[in-house]
């Protein structure tokens, strides 16, 4: 097929957009840590951002979405994007350039292993974390991201629907965080004292924004073309985001005052619940799974913290992986062809076999992840040791880790 | 010479130097301390739940004044920083043996 | 009518821009406050991007753009976007999918309701706030946006012109703010002591590097295609922006200093201005507008601080309400049917009438935000009161109203 | 020709991503200074994107891209943009707007005219800074542009290949940038003590992210059409930049500990250096340019600090200067005709000429850039004088140039 | 009345407050500052390169306690900010003369 | 044993702290502050028009010292503290009656 240039211009603004979401990420999550571990924060995304873009390009592409291998893995065809050029790819994003539609899946890889080290903020050692990130993305990111939009997946092959990576990305990102966090243990002193108090809500707010305005390309740019799809998506989008947000504003006022950290916090679930449905749903739909969103993971974030005995530190688990997973199945419930053709059509229009086959795809890659993480944050763990010692979890991850501190001066 | 040190709130900043610069001290050295003490804590939230803060924002006033100034300057602060709630802060009196204005080089009373 | 993807990547795309903008408002008045405010500050955009964009897609559009009733306002067809779907509308951006036109409306109903909060700052009562807001929306953005871009508001027929905003946006909310500050109050200490010392510049800056980037959406994306006509009124906006930044730096350098948030809010006063005229004057025309701006609005600033009792805080009326009306009459001076056939020449061209029609538009909503405004103002504050308490003022509303502080850390 | 919808969106979503790359230097520069300087850092780019968005449309752009007068300078056909307009040019960006060409240019000279700005931080009088700015845009950067970029420049007829400013906007700036630090002198107690820490590295990685996600349209941008060419450029972008970083990061590791101001560093050069390359080569040659690009730059800065005598603060020098001189070279040797038929072929494909045209562009570049600052910086010192007092120095540019300080509150 | 100043490592205060709430005293102010001693400076890393930070970040703790609280709050202070390592900063005892709580008035060791 | 707390502008610690180190005192304290006094304050820009901030940033060095170093070492924190303008500062000295090194327990003139 022959290039459409207006699909291209959106498809490589969607890229660009989705690109600045790990620096959003690197925002959002250092202004919630304490100051001295501010820098390690943000650096664990930035860094991704660099690992992720290159192993990428050098055989992460290739072994999602080369060519399919029983419906398993992809194909070495594209390693080092030999033959991955100008031309449109036959298969994927037919009237882009093989190579955008090529960048655009890989801000998402990098922005799925940026989401993960919420969980491990504040006291992962920073070679264990490259060495696990390099293995997580191999052995974890880019197998699903094949069964689920690799063609040839088989669990595309089924029929499960993720428009923009509710499973791929979130699910993925919020079982594997889960695990991790596990294995790696609490932070020193939590649970002893008051919670470590975040250093910087503007910066969350800010790196909120950021993602919010990333997210766009993130699920109208799934459309992979220009026109009418892309633009229920961006209004689905737009529509969960703010109703996820007011919504935990709300909870959070009823339960004491309006939080802007709840706010912000609130936006992102309800981007994290629509990414599966975008796509798939009419935009006004974007109001219950928002609701939604906000209800489940403010409440699964409470049962992380009262109940379960993990510092999953950031709740990547409450807010991607109950998010992702809301969305997942709510997809199976408000999808409808009369919206996107490639799609089905969901519980509602009375296909409740949709619903079952998103069951199936949660459940696969809640378990593939989880599992495959812990085994391979254990190898990490017994070869290299996943923690840095007590002494620079005390002076901070900043200055024991990277040698630097956030905000010098003639002082402090 | 007495060293007058002064935790007070905030917000009662500008009344206690109104006070002072009544009773003719105008040099004064602020600076931001927190402070824990009978009054509660803070209650803050995070995304879900709620936290106590311990230390409150507070602030430390100094200033060194003639001997026969005390008891004034005391007064003069007290009912400029009070509010009659708890966390009003306190002052404390200290000896001090001498003092130097850098700029001149003079030195006891009249370098204050 | 079909499709054009160009024309939708652009009008996506340009609404993602306008939607960075409110999280831009929230960076540049946050900055500005005083730290005890900061977050209520930013909670305020914040929480308007929620509630607005969900009451967008509830009814606002419908009533702003809705098949017209006598010229007042639109009917409820559009209602939870009934109707509103991935075909082009008929009558509006009829090259694009009817929700894209939607959500780039949506931006500009947010971004207005967020401008206005600059005048109620560091005092307002968040619960008064936020249905002062939902009443504001529905009774004043949302009629005057009918009157003037609405197919059959009365304003449009008479021919005014607003290309992106002049009167519905930036008269609508300077007017506002004044009333609404007005009936306020001033916040405690105000003029007793020094002014209240913005408490971070460079989060002004940054916030006001958003606005500049937002606003090529804003204006270029008011075209409503890609081509000619928005690669002009693209440069008009970066014209002006830029000649109003440095003439307003040249202001504060005559009087004392070149100052930098006074180069931040000149840009910001060139962008109002141009707004109305941006696709309808010739892009070199940036300059006397952006002029004009800067000094119109300087001493419009100077004006109220000494010679008007109301505590305009963040100057909402000299920035958005001046300039804004410096640029609707603008427009009927330097308009011109040789950019933009759709438009009108103005009063250079040899036509006054035009010039007539604009006075008659800003006026108009001068005058109706400004009354609609008090009163609204004045309900809320009889039933539920606008404000909160001295203790609370005192504390800071970051505590007072959100149980939450901007910096946290071991200590302070 | 005629205007190409697709086309014109991807070239102004590709301006206002330039546009916002300056504040991003504002961000990247300001958060390395120290704090008493970090408002004057920040008004160095923002007053440039005043001052250069004017000058540009009044008479920059005009001499930039004029038609030639014998390969040396344009002419004066386009002063105040008269004959620019909504049609296309019929030499530059033939398939959109002629203003939609000139704002995309305009970008990447207020850009260039903010880079130098790092050698002067922290002790160039702002009077000054704003003269030498005006006679440095007129009087190197226009000539410039015109030779690689302009149609008939010599340098272009060469054949001297530049993508997207490798010569024109980073040799230039850098090469600029060490002869006005020497003009300067070392600021006050440099290498008396510690380096001058950086008062905010958050902040640096913020316009660092900023820099990546405008770069995409720097570079990508170049194409001047959307389609195979632009996602490619777009994609060796992002990999130089990936690679970059994540090399520079290994480069601090090996040396003490994996730094975050090194890693954005890193990020910043791998653009620099693949920014002349981006079209010409396959995108896989990201990596070799982008290691080239952070061994290259570390080193060099190394040297910078350690044996020249000149204070150039934030080594403009050794990220752009070399920088842009390595992808210059290595667009010499790895571009391709495949990639780019308007190209060449470079060494690595047989044609050793390139890399000698390449040279040659880099000598003339350099060698009359550093020359012509040094005599307009020397005709300013000797008029109006280049630095700040001593005191002034001592007080910090926030206060003695500008009036402001950057974080004001009740008592600090 | 004597007033104890002691200047700790960041992460002791939790412990110190602990000790001195034991003992008795929980109205403490505590100040951010910065230190230099026999201890080594940190190493900080820059772009390339590195460079020494003389000062540390300290925590000041004041308090103000009765004559005969000094030796057992001294103690107190002392074991909970141990390490053992260079930096764990100084206990000074200084005299003070009078103390006055703002929210009543009431003056001397009554105030404290 | 003796306090010094010696107020002084922010661009002379590098100064005093050199001359304190010549005069054999490289143990220090030092804190921000916000100073009053004499000196005119800041005239700053809003965006149209000024205003004035009382406060000027100030560094505070305290540290303890033996008494018959007293006299030294004001002499070198004068010297090196003085521009000669008004806002050099003041220099306070405070009794001090016992001093614990928090490593080793060690009281008295042998803590400093
Ligand atoms: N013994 C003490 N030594 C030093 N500072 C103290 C002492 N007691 C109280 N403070 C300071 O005074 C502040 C107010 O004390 P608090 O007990 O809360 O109020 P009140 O004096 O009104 O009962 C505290 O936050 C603390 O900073
Ligand atoms: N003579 C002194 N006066 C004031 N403060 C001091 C003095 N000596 C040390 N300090 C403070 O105590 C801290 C720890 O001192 P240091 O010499 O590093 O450790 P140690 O006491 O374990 O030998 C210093 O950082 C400084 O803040
Ligand atoms: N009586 C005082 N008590 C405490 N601090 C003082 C006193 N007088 C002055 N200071 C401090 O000394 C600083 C310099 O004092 P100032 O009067 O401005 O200068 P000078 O001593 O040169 O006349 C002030 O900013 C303040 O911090």
């Amino acid at each position: 097929m022959s290039i459409n240039a207006a699909d291209t211009a959106w498809l490589l603004v969607s890229s660009a957009l989705v690109m600045l979401m790990t620096p959003g990420v690197a925002l959002f999550y250092g202004g919630m840590v304490r100051r001295k571990n501010l820098l390690s924060t943000m650096m664990m995304s930035f860094a991704i951002l660099g690992l992720v873009s290159l192993l990428w390009v050098l055989y992460g592409y290739s072994l999602s979405f080369g060519p399919d291998k029983g419906g398993i893995i992809g194909g070495l065809d594209f390693i080092g994007l030999r033959t991955v050029g100008q031309e449109p790819s036959s298969v994927y994003a037919t009237t882009v350039p093989h190579l955008a539609f090529m960048a655009f899946e890989a801000m998402f890889a990098i922005i799925t292993v940026a989401l993960v080290t919420g969980a491990v903020v504040e006291r992962m050692k920073f070679s264990a974390f490259i060495v696990f990130s390099t293995l997580w993305l191999t052995i974890v990111y880019c197998p699903v991201a094949h069964w689920v939009w690799g063609s040839g997946g088989w669990l595309a092959r089924l029929g499960v629907l993720d428009f923009a990576g509710g499973t791929v990305v979130h699910i993925n990102a919020g079982a594997s965080a889960l695990a991790l966090a596990w294995l790696l243990g609490p932070r020193r002193g939590y649970r002893e004292k008051e919670p470590m108090e975040p250093n910087n809500i503007p910066m969350v707010v800010l790196g909120a924004a950021l993602l919010w305005f990333g997210w766009f390309g993130f699920n109208a740019g799934s459309a992979l073309t220009s026109g009418g799809l892309a633009a229920s998506a961006f209004v689905a989008t737009n529509t969960a985001a703010a109703t996820a947000a007011f919504t935990w504003m709300l909870l959070s006022w009823i339960h004491r005052r309006p939080s802007l950290l709840g706010a912000a916090t609130g936006a992102v679930v309800g981007l994290v619940a629509i990414t599966p449905a975008a796509g798939f749903v009419s935009p006004v739909m974007g109001i219950p799974i928002g609701i939604g969103a906000a209800v489940a993971c403010y409440y699964a974030m409470l049962l992380r913290a009262r109940k379960m005995g993990v510092d999953e530190s950031l709740d990547v688990w409450a807010c991607h992986g109950i998010g992702g997973t809301w969305g997942a199945l709510a997809t199976g419930l408000f999808a409808s062809v009369a919206v996107n053709a490639a799609g089905a059509n969901g519980l509602i229009f009375g296909n409740a076999m949709q619903l079952g086959k998103q069951l199936l795809g949660v459940a696969v890659v809640w378990v593939f992840a989880f599992a495959a993480t812990w085994v391979l944050g254990k190898i990490v763990d017994v070869t290299m040791g996943l923690r840095v010692n007590a002494t620079e979890e005390t002076v901070g991850l900043d200055i024991s880790q990277h040698g630097e501190r956030a905000y010098g001066g003639m002082l402090r | 010479m007495k060293k007058i040190e002064a935790i007070i709130r905030e917000e009662k900043l500008d009344a206690v130097r109104a006070a002072l610069q009544n009773s003719g001290y105008y040099g004064i050295t602020v600076s931001e301390v927190s402070g824990h003490g009978r009054e509660g804590g803070l209650i803050l939230q995070w995304r879900v739940g709620e936290y106590k803060v311990d230390f409150l924002p507070k602030l430390k006033v100094e200033l060194v004044v003639l001997d026969e100034d005390v008891a004034r300057t005391l007064n003069a602060i007290t009912s400029a920083a009070r509010t009659g709630e708890m966390g009003d802060g306190k002052i404390f009196v200290l000896p001090v043996e001498n003092a130097v204005r850098v700029r001149t080089g003079e030195e006891g009373d009249n370098a204050i």
